[in-house]
């Protein structure tokens, strides 16, 4: 095989989603307001386009494009397949909220692009990659955040944007202290130089990098804009932000990790961020009362157990695998719980979730299913992903990071369960929006990706198969 | 009778009246439960007549490894009839006696016959076990029959427990049986290993003893007279509290085979006769009197058992099971008709109904010990093996027996007594006192009376040469013959006793009167304290161990305000001093540990909320606070991957 | 066949619920066949049944789950579990039958039991660490939404307990699970897989953790003293049929973990620390037993008496550990004994909590000061109560004395001092004596005024399971038949 | 020699510049500041033989400040670009940490033993770059181009107030444009 | 004209920049300590280009940093005036809803 090639029909799922924004983007200018379904449809027809094209070429051959910059494994295809069909489910809770909006077609042209960005960090095998795939995830992410133009859209727009641009920041500095030292930023020249390099640069360096990928990924130290941008945003997109990007952000750090000597002790900076993330993630949590901010924090807690894996990357076989079951299985279930809040545009409160276990027991079975399999609960597809992760970080030789993983899973029951508690209670009279019926896109998503989260845990074997083939 | 047939009939022997009694309690069929409970009787009663001349042995496998074996061997052979017959006859006085519920009466009677016959019958330690245990619930609902009072209630609840507690010994016995490798058969026990055959004696001896009503447990039985008077004569007199005597006749060998278990037995039995002869002599309740007398003369039998005399002891048994049950079914036909059971308000009842007097004075006789009446030959066969194992023994037995023969001859002379003119008031103000009563005797009630006359008059001779050489030799000993001078000491001595008694009122001992306290006793050694710890547990439980695991979270709380102190120095930008710090955290932790004590454990959600708030505080909405947090993370991670190698 | 089993309740409650057409009566009915089939399905398996021998399982299903971290779906039965799975068929049978006359939400709580009852079995027939976390965990799940969504009194905050609590000890459980995949080689989360390893053996520290883990998660859903404290509120306000569920047939998940996992996965750090089970046994029973006594409210007080009994069970397979030449008999016998008593008190506690289901359902209350000479207005309830308690009690002749003596018969013969607990007999008796006295008899008073007594529906959910204690009590073979050889497997597993 | 002390110069320009960027009172002011820091930075990096780079980064800022400088009065809307004034919080925080990090890059920086020069600079440079980016790098100038894109819509999403719907109407055929102010070329 | 010198400089602008964007209350403000940041990554690109590793690449991380700052620069003031627009202000403190 030719790595030194360009071939890029390999990199034609992004080429397509790219295609598919401008389409979307300009075919927008030309309909009608209340006819923008349209582009939906077209970016729609993009990302299943492209998830297509991604499964076939999963089912392919590992290959390297863009003379080696690019990775096409069955990492980048779980990815790119689940970060396509994770976009393609925002789509669906946007057709409720956004429907007939102004900005509708930006709106998808934006969550194309991005989408995009995520596809490549998921690929990149090269610094410069994961900058400007760094770039590309971040920009339309402050346009999407601040689109609705509320105040706390605004602000939530505004502090992501500037949290971004630091560590945006950062990240080049990282890149440019290991180009320095190492003389490339290609993966696969980066390992000899960094061992003979000095410690404390490619320390500066390392630590710079991964700054960035953790905001993208939003675990600590750079989360503090994900639960403002899960609040203040839509709900399509605050869906959109804590799940997608996420993915092309966590298999970058993989790769990352993959890349570095062993002369750093990398594995307990990361698995000390894990434990950062988890921990503050789920006692943040605890008190919160807007559902979306509460799964804004969920999420940070999330991304610390994305980050087991990746402390492990390399010591354990099952790392990779774990790493990608529980992308899969999060993105799933993060959705799904996303899209109760949806159906439920007007419910800002948990406790305007009262009653809704009686007058609509599906969408609240739904929500009881994505909640717990957030938790970790069996079958659902987090639990197979915790459970592997948590396996994997211990057969690594990290048990304390996995007792630290069932401990912040103990005290996430409490947030969730919160919530849940309040479906199944008696409903008050205080919420006059609790006759508002449920929006119905959102409504049959969630049924759909609740069953989903738990089809994947009880098929998780056939993704297991895909993700080590 | 073929092999099979009689095994049929040991199974039917203790079937039949177990399902027939719970159809009977299950179903309550109030018409036609009395005659199905008396054909019952009567078939088991043959039944146990069968079985008795057939000795057969039957057996299922039954759990830990042992079969659920029932056999007829010679000693069973006594007891099973004995316990049949009195069945049988206690049920045809009950059918005179008992008015209401008698379908639950007769069903629970039936049940416990069947357990005194399968605990006669088992040859195996769950068998007998299972039978014991048995016995020792239908006493509790048999005291407690009549529900509506709370006081018979708890009376069959003493009972019940103070049984159980001695039962606690089986369990153990059973235990040590296992580990001693000898086998649950009852036969097997003496094989037990040595030391383990101490643990399965003494478990046995606690059991039996319990049971007995011997000391320290006697207590019960008083309490147990709470219950109807048939009930006192079945099983306090010829099942149940016999049974206790019947289990130690059984394991004598065990008994024997440890030294030390046999003379306990026979010193326990002689010095429960003593002074639960003192009791009898103080009560003035006529039950509470045969009751007391009741453990007294169990304690004969299980000085037999002690000092191996085992037909003696038998024959004892059954003799007195005769005698008692009849003074009991006495004492319970002038209590439905008179209405009272106190000696002083029976003044001259037996004059009223003549046959139940005489009956009842047959009994009376015996039980003193009066020549040539059942007990006085039983008894001089233990104590003839007393004398030849120890004078002192043999004194106290003769003692016991000189008191026996003082409170029947009170017995004797209260019912007989001519009531004077000035007395009758005195009389008459004690009838109805405990119920309304009938002013009636029926035919119903006195003829089983006659029959257990019949026992009490010539049960002896199965201590007697002829029929008694043959019973011990089918017990596998050697006959003892006590001496003549002995039997005519004993004979006089009753003789004696009651001219004393005639001539002058036997002493009431005050001591005894209240059953030497033991109940008082136990509810201030045992039930009371037990109480006190019960509900300190439960105070315990509610207010502490509930909350112990926020106390728990109430630590990490601690721990996360010593890191948002760590995190308000960074962004201060100050540097506080280590011992500021260390202070600091110990007064975090003290205020973390009374939360700890006065929280409660779904104050773990609490502790978990406050620790939220500390987690939150980073989250200032400042965004120059999260500048300043995430290059100091960042720095600090940089740092971390240059110290760790 | 298992499968079908295990996934019959489950298709029903599915079916149930996607179908709101069907009438509450209907979903009672539906509710009440189901389980009929689902029992006499494992009354077919247990004619079946014939001893799989060691390391084996009878009715063997295995389909591959997660090939990655060899899981799969693994299910099969033996001595320890078939008993098991039977009890719990007829428990949820019998609360088909009580809840008929029943109508809050009936095709919800239908739906959901049916699941639980999906689930239970589920948990008795896995063979695989995931499958068995995997029930283990929706039993969790499933009881919160009956006791938050049935219960009475304070029930969120009850279920919320419950759920964390319990919650806890499954994580803890997961620990060691994962504990023990890791040490195996190959890694396997197979049971009986594992059960052939013994993959810590040889390293003390990690058995000693693992097991620790193991042990903490058991004994929080057991529960043992001092981890119990979440039952008392939880069966207080569960509904009736939840509480005879969760003590009936949930806790038997903890207690059926340490002969099904701990002792024959971990032997080597099971024998030594055998003493601390012992003592922790001794203790649950002693302590839950005086708790229980002090208690005035009925249902706490038949909680307590869980806390007692489960303690015997907890004690019999701790002297199973005390592994000592020529014991085997006696360790067997106690492990035969706790697995009886993980049946009978199964039957017998759900029977006593669907009668105290009727008391509330009567009267509003559970304090036993309330009421008085119950004997005399509801002597049919009279009647079985006392059957009841005498059964729960260990009286001879009921399903609970066979359990009682042969874990006292083993765990004596094997360590003396065990014969401590025989106190909690002793307790046990007077309190549920004094229950007794206090509700059924005296004068009839306060709530015992115009109290109705069992219904139809009542009676025949609670007459067959005491009479399945009864038989138990007096043929006890069929059972100890099957439960004797896997005990002896079990014994032989710690013993190695 | 002439050239080392150029260059400290211009670092000592560039960051003497930067910090006047937060001391001087007025924002137009400090828009002027940063450019200079700017073009001092830009020429240190035609010091260091990257011309073109060096070029682009001086162009690029001079424009960027002058647009910078429009858009403070332009859009602020109160004018403080042109009035003294301080907007400063956490002033000792923000100097600690600044100073912080100053010295752990500098302890770094002097501490490090540096590796030697890999390589040689190509005769020429920028068609190295070139070169570079139509090879082994295309694939970042492949993705910058869709950043761009990305940046313009997200860019105008988020200042424009106003959509074409509300100029041209929900069906877009509203002529002429429903506009506040009247513009654009003809009219 | 050493590597030494050029990166001290470039910290000390990073430094400087730094502070800025901690101290600034005005979004602009806090944007124009970022791009100092970026200067500082520019110079310091520059100079490890030169002294370390004079290759192609480095060129292209140029360019990237340059094309970086210029994106970011332009969604900073679309932020700068849609927070302007939407709560009338132009400072970070100002817009503190989303908290805790």
């Amino acid at each position: 095989m030719d790595s030194m090639a360009m071939r890029p029909a390999l990199l034609l799922p992004e080429i397509v989603l790219f295609l598919g924004a401008l389409a979307a983007l300009l075919g927008g200018s030309f309909l009608p307001r209340t006819r923008q379904w349209v582009t939906r449809v077209v970016a729609s027809a993009a990302l299943v386009l492209a998830a297509a094209m991604a499964a076939v070429a999963l089912a392919g051959p590992t290959a390297v494009a863009m003379e080696g910059s690019f990775t096409v494994d069955p990492s980048t295809g779980v990815a790119r397949l689940v970060a396509t069909l994770g976009a393609l489910v925002v789509l669906a809770l946007a057709a409720d909220e956004i429907d007939g909006s102004p900005r509708e077609s930006e709106t998808y042209a934006l969550l194309l692009l991005s989408t995009t960005g995520t596809l490549v960090l998921a690929g990149a095998d090269d610094l410069l990659v994961v900058a400007v795939g760094f770039l590309l995830t971040s920009v339309p992410l402050y346009g999407l955040i601040g689109i609705t133009g509320t105040a706390v859209a605004a602000e939530a727009a505004m502090k992501t944007y500037l949290l971004g641009a630091l560590f945006g920041i950062l990240l080049l500095s990282g890149v440019t202290l290991l180009y320095g030292v190492s003389g490339t930023t290609s993966y696969a020249g980066l390992a000899d130089p960094l061992a003979a390099a000095p410690r404390a640069v490619v320390a500066a360096g390392v630590v710079g990098v991964l700054g960035g990928l953790l905001f993208k990924a939003g675990g600590v130290p750079a989360h503090f804009w994900v639960p403002d941008a899960a609040q203040g945003a839509g709900g399509a997109v605050a869906a959109f932000l804590t799940t997608v990007p996420k993915i092309g952000a966590v298999v970058a750090a993989y790769r990352l990790v993959g890349a570095l000597p062993d002369t750093l002790a990398w594995p307990l900076l990361v698995g000390v961020l894990a434990v950062a993330s988890m921990t503050v993630g789920n006692l943040a949590a605890y008190a919160q009362t807007d559902p979306r901010r509460l799964l804004g924090w969920s999420t940070v807690s999330q991304v610390g157990y994305l980050l087991v894996p990746v402390t492990v990357a390399g010591r354990s076989d099952l790392a990779l695998p774990s790493l990608l079951l529980y992308l899969a299985g999060y993105t799933v279930t993060n959705l799904a719980a996303f899209a109760v809040t949806t159906a439920f545009p007007r419910r800002r409160e948990l406790s305007a979730y009262r009653g809704v276990g009686r007058r609509y027991p599906w969408l609240a079975a739904a929500l009881v299913v994505a909640l717990l399999g957030l938790v970790g609960t069996p079958p659902t597809a987090v639990f197979v992903g915790k459970l592997t992760t948590t396996a994997a970080a211990w057969d690594a030789g990290y048990a304390w990071l996995a007792v630290l993983v069932l401990l912040n899973t103990l005290v996430s029951l409490f947030y969730y369960l919160r919530w849940i508690a309040a479906l199944y209670a008696r409903p008050t009279t205080e919420h006059p929006e609790d006759g508002d019926p449920p929006a119905p896109w959102s409504r049959w998503t969630a049924v759909v990706t609740a069953g989903l989260s738990a089809l994947v845990g009880v098929g998780s074997g056939v993704l297991w198969a895909v993700a080590t083939a | 009778m073929s092999h099979g047939s009689a095994q049929t009939a040991l199974w039917l022997l203790v079937l039949l009246p177990a399902l027939v009694g719970a159809v009977l309690v299950v179903m309550r069929p109030e018409r036609v439960a009395v005659p199905v409970s008396l054909l019952t009787a009567a078939l088991t009663a043959v039944l146990a007549l069968l079985v008795a001349l057939s000795g057969p042995q039957v057996s299922v496998p039954f759990m830990v490894g042992t079969d659920l074996a029932l056999g007829v061997d010679a000693l069973s052979a006594l007891v099973v009839p004995t316990v049949a017959v009195v069945t049988l006859l206690v049920l045809v006085f009950s059918a005179g006696e008992i008015g209401r519920s008698r379908a639950r009466f007769h069903g629970l009677m039936l049940l416990f016959a069947a357990g005194a016959l399968l605990t006669a019958t088992a040859q195996t330690l769950p068998g007998l076990l299972l039978a014991w245990e048995v016995m020792g619930a239908t006493s509790f609902a048999l005291i407690g029959f009549w529900w509506h009072e709370q006081h018979r209630v708890s009376a069959g609840t003493t009972a019940f427990l103070v049984t159980r507690a001695a039962d606690v010994g089986l369990y153990l016995a059973a235990g040590a049986a296992l580990a001693g490798g000898g086998g649950l058969a009852l036969a097997d026990l003496p094989a037990a290993s040595e030391g383990w055959r101490h643990v399965l004696a003494a478990g046995v001896l606690v059991a039996a003893l319990g049971k007995a009503a011997q000391l320290p447990f006697s207590f019960w039985l008083s309490r147990a007279m709470e219950g109807p008077s048939p009930v006192s004569a079945l099983l306090h007199s010829a099942a149940m509290v016999a049974m206790g005597g019947y289990l130690l006749l059984r394991t004598e060998p065990l008994l024997a085979a440890t030294g030390w278990a046999g003379p306990t037995a026979a010193w326990v039995g002689a010095t429960t006769a003593l002074l639960l002869g003192a009791v009898a002599l103080a009560q003035q309740d006529l039950k509470q009197l045969l009751a007391a007398s009741t453990a007294a003369q169990l304690g004969f039998v299980v000085m037999g058992a002690g000092l191996g005399a085992v037909g003696g002891g038998a024959a004892h048994l059954v003799a007195h099971a005769s005698t008692k049950a009849l003074l009991f079914l006495a004492a319970g036909a002038w209590l439905s008709a008179l209405g009272t059971k106190q000696l002083t308000g029976l003044r001259g009842a037996a004059r009223r109904w003549p046959l139940v007097g005489v009956a009842s004075a047959v009994g009376a006789l015996s039980l003193a010990g009066v020549a040539p009446l059942a007990l006085w030959a039983t008894k001089d066969a233990v104590l003839a093996v007393a004398l030849a194992r120890s004078p002192w023994l043999y004194a106290v037995g003769l003692a016991a027996a000189a008191l026996s023969a003082a409170y029947s001859g009170r017995i004797l002379l209260t019912v007989w007594a001519r009531v004077p003119a000035a007395d009758r008031a005195r009389v008459v103000q004690h009838l109805d006192e405990e119920q309304e009563g009938t002013r009636h005797v029926g035919r119903l009630e006195t003829l089983p009376l006659l029959a257990l006359a019949l026992g009490a008059l010539t049960l002896g001779l199965l201590a007697l040469p002829p029929v008694g050489d043959v019973l011990a030799r089918s017990l596998g000993e050697q006959p003892v013959h006590p001496g003549l001078v002995e039997m005519g000491v004993s004979a006089a001595l009753a003789l004696a006793v009651l001219a004393l008694v005639r001539w002058r009122p036997a002493p009431r001992p005050g001591w005894a009167r209240h059953w030497l306290g033991l109940e008082l006793a136990v509810r201030a050694v045992v039930v009371g304290p037990t109480l006190a710890l019960a509900r300190a547990l439960a105070s315990f439980d509610d207010r502490v161990l509930d909350r112990a695991v926020g106390a728990a979270a109430a630590g990490a709380v601690g721990v996360a305000r010593r890191a948002a102190a760590l995190d308000d120095r960074v962004l201060d930008g100050a540097v506080e001093s280590g011992s500021r710090g260390t202070t600091r955290l110990a007064r975090v932790a003290a205020r973390a540990d009374e939360r700890g004590v006065d929280g409660a454990v779904e104050g773990l959600a609490a502790r978990v909320r406050r620790l939220g708030q500390v987690a939150r505080r980073p989250q200032s909405g400042q965004l120059h606070h999260y500048y300043v947090q995430a290059v100091a993370v960042l720095a600090v991670g940089v740092l971390l991957l240059l110290m760790v190698r | 066949m298992l499968s079908l089993i295990v996934f019959l309740p489950l298709l029903a409650a599915v079916g149930l619920v996607a179908l709101p057409r069907l009438g509450d009566g209907a979903a009672r009915w539906v509710w009440v066949a189901v389980a009929a089939v689902d029992l006499a399905l494992v009354a077919a398996v247990w004619l079946a049944y014939e001893p799989p021998g060691p390391g084996r399982l009878a009715f063997e299903e295995r389909v591959p789950w997660i090939p990655g971290v060899d899981s799969s779906y693994h299910v099969g039965v033996d001595g320890l579990s078939l008993p098991l799975m039977a009890m719990t068929a007829v428990v949820f049978l019998a609360c088909a039958v009580f809840a008929l006359r029943d109508d809050d939400r009936p095709r919800t709580r239908a739906a959901l039991f049916l699941f639980l009852q999906s689930v239970s079995l589920g948990l008795f027939a896995a063979a695989d660490l995931i499958l068995f976390f995997l029930f283990f965990d929706l039993s969790i799940v499933g009881m919160y939404f009956v006791i938050a969504g049935w219960g009475h009194g304070d029930r969120g905050r009850s279920a919320m307990k419950f759920f964390l609590y319990t919650f806890l000890g499954s994580l803890a459980l997961l620990a060691g699970f994962i504990g023990l995949y890791v040490a195996a080689e190959p890694h396997t989360f197979d049971m009986v897989e594992l059960a052939r390893q013994t993959p810590l053996d040889g390293s003390p520290t990690a058995g000693g953790l693992v097991l620790a883990a193991i042990l903490l998660g058991l004994a929080v859903k057991t529960p043992t003293v001092p981890f119990h404290t979440w039952l008392p509120p939880a069966h207080t306000d569960a509904p009736a049929v939840g509480s005879a569920v969760l003590a009936g047939v949930l806790l038997k998940m903890g207690t059926y973990g340490f002969v099904r996992i701990a002792m024959p996965m971990l032997p080597e750090a099971w024998r030594a620390w055998a003493w601390v089970v012992v003592v922790v046994g001794v203790v649950s029973v002693v302590y839950g037993a005086l708790v229980a006594l002090a208690q005035t409210d009925l249902k706490r007080m038949i909680a307590y008496t869980s806390v007692n009994h489960m303690g015997y069970v907890v004690l019999a397979v701790g002297a199973a550990g005390i592994v000592a030449e020529g014991s085997e008999q006696a360790r067997s016998v106690a492990v035969t004994g706790a697995v009886t008593q993980m049946v009978s008190h199964g039957i017998v506690t759900a029977a006593l909590f669907l009668m105290a289901g009727v008391v509330w359902d009567r009267a509003g209350t559970y304090d036993l000061g309330s009421f008085g000479g119950l004997a005399g207005t509801a002597p049919r309830l009279a009647t079985l109560f006392a059957v009841g308690t005498f059964a729960s009690l260990g009286l001879p002749g009921l399903s609970g004395f066979i359990a009682e003596f042969q874990i006292f018969a083993g765990s004596i013969a094997v360590a003396p001092v065990t014969a401590v607990a025989l106190v909690g007999i002793l307790i046990t008796a007077a309190l549920f004596l004094r229950a007794l006295q206090r509700l059924f008899t005296g004068p009839t008073r306060g709530a015992s005024r115009g109290f109705g007594d069992l219904r139809a529906p009542e009676l025949w959910a609670v007459a067959p399971l005491l009479a399945l204690s009864l038989l138990i009590g007096v043929l006890p073979r069929p059972l100890l038949g099957v439960v004797e050889p896997a005990a002896e497997v079990v014994v032989q597993l710690v013993g190695r | 020699m002439l050239v080392d002390i150029a260059f400290v110069a211009l670092g000592v320009v560039a960051v003497l510049s930067g910090a006047a960027v937060f001391v001087v009172d007025s924002m137009a002011r400090a828009t002027y500041a940063l450019a200079v820091s700017f073009v001092a930075v830009g020429v240190q990096v035609l010091f260091l033989q990257q011309s073109y780079v060096g070029v682009v980064v001086i162009l690029m800022m001079v424009m960027e400040m002058a647009v910078m400088a429009v858009y403070m009065v332009m859009f602020m809307g109160m004018n403080p670009a042109l009035m003294p004034m301080s907007m400063v919080h956490s002033n000792r925080t923000a100097v600690a940490t600044a100073v912080l990090t100053f010295l752990l890059l500098a302890a770094g920086i002097l501490v490090v033993d540096w590796p030697a020069r890999r390589g040689s600079p190509p005769p020429e440079v920028t068609e190295a770059l070139g070169e570079a980016l139509m090879g082994p790098q295309m694939l970042v100038m492949a993705v910058i181009s869709p950043v761009m894109v990305a940046t313009i819509v997200a860019g105008v999403v988020l200042a424009a107030p106003r959509t074409r719907y509300d100029r041209f109407g929900d069906d877009l055929r509203q002529r002429p444009p429903d506009d506040p102010q009247p513009g654009g070329v003809g009219r | 004209m050493t590597l030494e010198a050029a990166l001290l400089i470039s910290a000390a602008i990073f430094s400087v920049g730094l502070y800025g964007a901690i101290s600034q209350q005005v979004v602009v403000m806090v944007m124009m300590g970022l791009e100092l940041m970026i200067n500082a990554v520019i110079l310091a690109a520059a100079a490890c280009w030169w002294f370390l590793a004079p290759g192609p690449t480095g060129q292209v991380l140029l360019m990237v940093v340059i094309a970086a700052m210029t994106l970011e620069m332009a969604m900073g003031f679309a932020v700068a005036v849609l927070l302007h627009r939407a709560r009338q202000t132009d400072m970070t403190d100002m817009a503190t809803d989303l908290s805790r």
